[in-house]
């Protein structure tokens, strides 16, 4: 019924003012975003400033999954969710008490597998991929194509930022774009390869406003697009292909109906102790 | 009479290729058209210093390289078939991980 | 003499590990990050993220102007600054503390005048424009010019971002784009039009990026350039035009060679009471 | 004979055009040539809906509103003299002050 839908209090109509006043976004706006579940999977440089802005927009249940240990070397990107200390789940409840006291907030302290991942992802609408390596990345797409949840995919290293929007509105998914994973050899992480931190701070915000337009049914701008940051450079869209035929998850016959063996499937652990920034 | 093309290499790439991310390079117009195709094979004699197998693998790029040509997805246009115009941009571009 | 130059101890050496093995900054890009010296004029949505991305990368001393009152409406722009509590002084001091426990963090709170700003920005290297008022934006830039500082002045509306490096390498300054002040009748503050906090806090990641750039000597992406995002679209670059000569600051026969009333130059004052994040 | 245009407004400047960003003209070819004058005034008389004072003041348009012409700042290319060429991509945009 209509009074199943939750609408707005004045608190929340107060400290929402400055988007309720967009034409875009509105009440009904607002009220979409409150009623969405958002589940981002790495708590680093990407993960950690999307959490934020989308507990800041009004995001009505964020779940936060990640298993790392806090390393110095960290501290540049991850830089928000250290302000009140050091553990992680901690931190990540403050923190939304002080910016949407009525949001919930689940932090999962563990790692995501192709055992967890299904009954994780079901429950959420919109899924962002915040991870550090290449088999948590394919497990995810893969739980995503199976639940049916468009993910939103941000990746940085050293002075450059990829971001785009899979499984949405007949774009593709990951598998469509690389059907086969990289060489092991020609991964390179954040550890290895160095980052500065601003830049997946950057593209962690655009991965939480392409999730702020998808839950109130705006249209993504990096659907079937892709978004190219370099730091010397500046930004370039790029026209992907559409979802493929041939695909063997996303496809008209999918051979993948169930989630695999990642780490066997990309030749590489998940649980790499190089990456500072794995979730497994 | 020649194809001029203006090269990019990034997001890692670009370190196969002597750490330059821009190349701007003149094929000679010979009998056959310059394709994708012929345009590997070119790259892998006269940029790739060392270690072609990161880059080319079994006659295409390596899986995780994205080729875009003018800003497109190579897939849009036909990959190794697509037919080189004068002036074209194309675009090696290593995917991300990092996080 | 070489040994007055600062450089770096294990501890920084293991915190900034993944900026230093990047080839483009190193042990000596490193060490120019922390001898350089950044003023930020406004800590709302663009001036809060840049400032944490400062101190996280590095910069060796902040200074952060703000005479701004808290308002729940600025919640979700506002967001970094906050997680310790309501008062801006003792957030940026623990933050500080937190991030970077080496820098040195000033805030000022004050209204940047006439008065006052030309001796506040000649003790620093790089200011950034995180303003929300016209009249600011003057003064802001006519003080660089005067004491030769590089500015990177970003601006925030609704679902739409602006970026630009004034007053670098020929580049032209604020006054050179725009010789007369709009119409205030046709000026829009964030109260007024609505911003997506998200849409700031993008803008604000980039202008500390730019300035990390100029402190370590390398090219700015947006000198005499200017980056454009629309949340609904993309990023887009635009070719500016040089140094005016005949600009009334920046130009061959400066007319104005000292600070002027920008309140009464713009016809608008600075401490319009619905901006909810100006700075005087 | 015809010269069509895509105008796009922006930071504000597409709310005096019934708030769409976006329009794709065309205009007649007229004995005279057309310049980013002229076309000012189609606009004033064309897609202004009110307040055409908020968009153009003294022949030219009002203060803090950028002119671009393909990406580039119409000071480059002779302001209001330009002489538009078919498919020309020209933006006016509103500058932001808010942060
Ligand atoms: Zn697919
Ligand atoms: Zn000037």
């Amino acid at each position: 019924s209509v009074n199943s839908e939750p609408t707005l209090d004045n608190e929340e109509i107060a400290r929402y003012s400055r988007q309720l006043i967009l034409p875009e976004l509105g009440i009904s706006g607002q009220v979409k975003l409150k009623n969405s579940r958002v589940l981002i999977i790495g708590c680093g440089g990407l993960g950690c400033p999307a959490a934020i802005y989308l507990a800041a927009a009004g995001i009505g249940c964020i779940g936060l999954v990640d298993f790392d240990e806090v390393e110095l070397s960290n501290l540049h990107r991850q830089i928000e969710l250290r302000l009140h200390g050091y553990c992680i789940k901690a931190c990540v409840s403050n923190l939304f008490i002080r910016l949407n006291s009525r949001a919930s907030c689940i932090p999962y302290h563990l790692a995501l597998t192709s055992e967890n991942a299904y009954q994780l992802i079901e429950k959420y609408d919109i899924v962002l991929d915040a991870t550090d390596n290449v088999a948590t990345r394919y497990l995810l797409n893969d739980a995503c194509i199976l639940t049916g949840k468009p993910l939103v995919s941000g990746s940085a290293l050293r002075f450059e930022g990829q971001l785009t929007v899979y499984n949405h509105n007949g774009g593709p998914c990951y598998r469509c774009l690389y059907p086969k994973p990289p060489p092991p050899e020609t991964v390179t992480n954040c550890s290895d390869g160095g980052v500065v931190g601003v830049v997946p701070g950057i593209i962690g915000g655009l991965q939480a406003l392409e999730a702020i337009k998808l839950a109130c049914g705006l249209p993504p701008s990096f659907s079937q697009s892709l978004l190219l940051f370099d730091a010397f450079s500046t930004f370039r869209t790029i026209k992907l292909r559409p979802k493929q035929r041939n695909c063997v998850i996303c496809g008209e016959s999918p051979s993948i109906t169930k989630l695999i063996d990642y780490e066997q499937f990309c030749g590489a652990k998940a649980t790499d102790k190089d990456a500072g920034l794995n979730v497994l | 009479m020649s194809l001029n093309l203006k090269l990019e290499f990034s997001g890692g790439a670009e370190l196969l290729v002597n750490k330059v991310k821009n190349h701007d390079i003149t094929l000679p117009i010979s009998s056959k058209l310059w394709t994708l195709r012929g345009l590997l094979d070119w790259i892998k004699d006269n940029l790739l210093a060392e270690r072609p197998e990161l880059f080319i693998q079994g006659g295409s790029v390596r899986p995780g390289i994205l080729v875009l040509v003018n800003d497109a997805d190579w897939e849009l246009l036909g990959e190794l078939e697509y037919e080189l115009q004068d002036n074209d941009h194309i675009v090696f571009i290593s995917t991300l991980h990092g996080g």
